[in-house]
């Protein structure tokens, strides 16, 4: 049995699985599945200041080996989280981290300002690559400058684990990656959904209400592990990283290519046994090339 | 509610007409308690077109034979790959899902169904036939060699029939029914289940008529338990969750 | 029988569906399936100034609906391509195009004053999103102001239809759009590879010898459908439109979307006779609908 | 040289061992001229995973029957699937594809082969009786579970035999075996197929003995007729593309 702990930004993760925003709720739903606490962590949905309602329905459509998802960050805001959810996922035996969004640089810096006094809540993951809202979100993700001032104002008011997660929808992924580093983020995530459109030929209009939408699932795996192996070279800061994985294979991919960490995304609405499956899958792997931890894989890519 | 997902084997392939077929799927673990209006997300493995689960409602269970059977219509590749399993193959179902149909104390039913809406509503049923209660069923078809399945519904209920074309049944939609015209409305609660403009109606008349309603919404689904936020409606309490607060709402809720 | 023919920047094709260049050779082994003569138009492999060997082997990866490819502009050059290519495919009963690439703006005239006097090209293609070579090539398309550069130095030497054939790995696409349109262009190709890469968990090592390359197939086809609705909305000049697709539902998705006339990339690796088959499904599409002429769809997505 | 592009219908799916199986497939077309060496590309049209086709060289084919053959041995996902088809299944296939072994005109021949390498060599074996020459043939299996079909080629030639663990017929790699070190080693000619490391050490081995030694290379492909130039191999004029100028190449030309 192999060593899956890791440990980034001084948060141990019991192993490197953890469950990606908006792809699992507040765990509840889960507890149906399996126990939580195999996970090595849960990454919660987008709080954002106060409500929001989320876009129009229809907000998904499928494409091939993907879908398109046009959420829009649908929350009961900031106030709800700390008085309802956080009661709930405050015990759970893994790491919960929030995904923090916003319109405006002052909403991500109130919502993080508040998040920073759970005490259960070890790191925010900034969400500054949203492509699903009009105001803000992407916006911020996709200029250095701006990506760098978001992330310093709220490193400003924030004292734990900052991660801020990158949007693939970009020249130069790099670029960001150094501008968030710079603005003092602890940890990066790679990558958000990539800004896609469904058509239906025969009613002749877009499938989701807002024509684009996020595409996420297998599709995206080979951006998203090229941005991984990207950004391990150009920066000295931890990577989590996701996008199409399926699989422990998959997983692996990704670690091979410089992230310390994985999330299941859209994966787990294929099959709700994805993350607890992966970590198995993960330990037989590295018994099996008899690799004795978890973290001598991340980065390991042989490229000669 | 406990959750499961496993692969089922397939028992029997039934094709009840070019458009539709039923599978019943036996289970290798004893079945957990199911109610009538919940459904499954299945998982259609052999076309490569499809990537996300299918939701279906659950037709029909067999406690006995440890079954659960779909009635399913053909109308893209992943029911049509669905349509040509083959007894013995498996297929993996997350399951059960969503809420179901409130059941009276007292008071006359009757079940609404047409196409493949008529899914969920056998095993409405017969689940209200073990609680005593004997309900109607109006169902609608497109025309006579679509109609099946009567001699079943007839098991646990009076059964009316309508088709499109009127080559079975009365002529006319389901709402043109004459159940509907009769001088005083019997029925104290309605279930509906069917196309959005059949629900549509169907509520609006049970709304005239001063009868409850639940219509079984369909949506395009991503998870079906709830976590993906993609299958809202919008209710008088803002946007809900099609795949939990549903698939069954009481129709005087929806804003829709 | 509906009205196929579509003019776009004066060239008359005679269907909206042509082959994407490097998906197609010269057109010569298609010969071996179908006439050539029932296609729109033929986009021919990327010409260079002089003899490319292209890259390493392994040059190619599956992915998830879609594979990677590090070719590398593989192609013996502009000498050769006028005397030995040329004449071979000069009297195909199609509209043949020259797909151009190059390392050095320089490099770019070259080729387009040459392929100016070949008579019977009746436009260019500017390949300024090539992601599988070290110089030149994609590092022109993702800056507005060296696409609009290397757009406006060949549109002095080229006196026939520039057609510009954009990288989709940028930020904004209407701004590259807009930057080429400036330069020059009379058509936006759109689009080019996403930057992708294939990892072998068990090895170890990437699946590709260059690490990363171009990812297209159906994988691609939402994010390039995104792009030409965009585009389609923020310039004037026609669009070509591409990335992912397989069937006659996708092609009629890219021209409700804006594009006038399609291209058939991938596709064709996995059913050769992809191209004829989609020429039938929009006829048979244009009939049920009982629309007159395929021009009627070209950006008629209802949006409301 | 025409392609063609359609369903062929499986004939028999014929399990040699736990890692290959035989594939006879009908054409409903008349089949046209193949030559020993070509291959088909595969659609694996029940296989999610399997976006692109795969290509296998004829392993036989049979214009009585109207048939073709593919030996495949499963090693992911698309062969996984095509070895789950049943009789009366389809299968698609764009073919004929590549160049082909040369037929000498005079001398002996030996046909050499080492796991699914060895496809390509029954049907070349057919050839050259039906050209009046008889070759020889040396096969490596890894062991004695793995041997198949010797009765088969013994119709065309004589057989040597070799397994990796010496179960059966000479023990070591085929390229150890004792048809190497005769005194004077009598083939003039020889054709190759099998692990690249295999038909190196082949190559290399024929250089020595001077005898012509032609081999059939594997590749990465993605279209399989030409057009994607993913598949190339460098050779003396360069690279050259495997699926055109190759799969069969002069093992003297090769810069590998
Ligand atoms: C809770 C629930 C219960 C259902 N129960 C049944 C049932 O018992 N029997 C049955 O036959 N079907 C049922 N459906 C519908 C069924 O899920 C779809 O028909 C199926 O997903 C279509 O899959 P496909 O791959 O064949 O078609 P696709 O190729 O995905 O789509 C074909 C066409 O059907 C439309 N469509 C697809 N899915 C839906 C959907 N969820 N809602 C509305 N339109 C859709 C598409 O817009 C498209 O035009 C149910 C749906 C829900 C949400
Ligand atoms: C001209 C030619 C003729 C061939 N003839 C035969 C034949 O007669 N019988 C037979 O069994 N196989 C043959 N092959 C190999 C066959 O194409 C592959 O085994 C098959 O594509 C694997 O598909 P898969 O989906 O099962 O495996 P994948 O999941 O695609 O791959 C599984 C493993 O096999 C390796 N692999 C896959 N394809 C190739 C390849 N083309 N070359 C080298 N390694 C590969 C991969 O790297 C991976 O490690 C031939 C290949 C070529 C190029
Ligand atoms: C339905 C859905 C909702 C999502 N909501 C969020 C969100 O609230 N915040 C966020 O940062 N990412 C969100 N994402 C993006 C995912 O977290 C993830 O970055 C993306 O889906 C790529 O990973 P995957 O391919 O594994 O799903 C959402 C994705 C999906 C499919
Ligand atoms: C093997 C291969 C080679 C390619 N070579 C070229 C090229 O020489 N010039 C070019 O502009 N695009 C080239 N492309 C890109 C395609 O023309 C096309 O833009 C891309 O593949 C997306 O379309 P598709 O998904 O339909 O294939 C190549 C693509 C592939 C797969
Ligand atoms: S389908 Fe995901 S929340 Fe309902
Ligand atoms: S596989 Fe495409 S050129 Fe050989």
């Amino acid at each position: 049995m192999a060593d899956l702990n890791i440990n980034i930004a001084g948060i141990q993760f019991k192993n490197p699985v953890t469950t990606a925003s908006g792809c699992f709720g507040y765990g509840e739903e889960f507890k149906e599945f399996y126990d939580l606490s195999l996970l090595g962590g849960i990454f919660v949905k987008a709080v954002t200041g106060s409500n929001r309602d989320g876009n129009k329905y229809p907000r998904m459509a499928e494409t091939p080996s993907g879908m398109l998802n046009s959420v829009g960050l649908q929350n009961k805001g900031i106030d709800h989280f700390c008085s309802h959810i956080y009661p709930l996922i405050k015990d759970f035996n893994t790491r919960v981290i929030v995904n923090v969004s916003g319109s405006t640089i002052s909403e991500y810096v109130e919502v993080a300002a508040r998040i920073n006094e759970l005490e259960n809540i070890p790191a925010i993951e900034l969400n500054i690559s949203c492509p699903n809202v009009k105001h803000g979100g992407m916006a911020f993700g996709t200029v250095p400058e701006t990506a760098t001032e978001v992330t310093r104002a709220v490193r400003d008011v924030y004292k734990k684990v900052l991660m801020v997660k990158l949007s693939p929808n970009v020249t130069s992924i790099t670029e960001i990656a150094k501008a968030v580093t710079n603005g003092g983020a602890d940890v990066i995530t790679l990558i958000n959904t990539l800004l896609g459109m469904a058509i239906d030929a025969e009613t002749q209009r877009p499938v989701i209400a807002t024509v684009t939408g996020g595409l996420s699932g297998p599709a995206i795996k080979p951006v998203a592990l090229r941005m991984v192996w990207q950004v391990y070279k150009a920066v000295n800061i931890p990577i989590v990283g996701l996008g199409g994985i399926m699989n422990a294979t998959d997983a692996i991919e990704f670690m091979l290519a410089g992230a310390s960490v994985i999330q299941v995304g859209t994966a787990n609405f294929i099959d709700p046994m994805a993350a607890p499956k992966i970590i198995e899958g993960i330990n037989e792997y590295l018994d099996r090339h008899n690799i004795a931890s978890a973290r001598d894989i991340i980065g390991a890519l042989k490229v000669s | 509610m406990k959750k499961f997902v496993h692969d089922f084997i397939v028992a029997f392939n039934n094709r009840l007409n070019s458009r539709h077929f039923i599978l019943e799927l036996q289970s290798p673990l004893p079945l957990p308690e199911i109610f009538p209006g919940q459904f499954v997300q299945v998982l259609v493995h052999n076309s490569p077109a499809t990537f996300l689960r299918r939701p279906f409602s659950i037709h029909f269970v067999d406690y006995a034979k440890n079954t659960l059977s779909l009635l399913v219509q053909v109308r893209g590749e992943g029911t049509r790959h669905m349509g040509m399993l083959k007894p013995g193959e498996t297929l993996n179902l997350v399951y059960p899902l969503g809420n179901f149909f409130s059941i009276p104390s007292s008071g006359k039913v009757l079940l609404v169904g047409g196409g493949a809406g008529v899914a969920p509503l056998m095993f409405m049923g017969d689940y209200l036939n073990r609680k005593n209660i004997r309900p109607d069923f109006l169902i609608g078809f497109r025309s006579a060699d679509e109609v099946s399945q009567i001699d079943e519904y007839s098991k646990y209920g009076r059964v009316f029939l309508s088709t499109d074309d009127g080559s079975m049944g009365e002529k006319g939609f389901l709402t043109q029914h004459s159940v509907f015209s009769q001088s005083s409305f019997p029925y104290d609660h309605m279930y509906c289940c069917g196309p959005d403009a059949m629900m549509h109606a169907v509520a609006k008349l049970a709304a005239a008529k001063g009868s409850a309603c639940e219509v079984s919404l369909e949506n395009f689904m991503a998870c079906g338990y709830g976590v993906c936020l993609c299958c809202i409606t919008q209710t008088d309490k803002g946007n809900e969750r099609v795949c939990v607060e549903g698939p069954v709402f009481d129709a005087a809720r929806l804003r829709w």
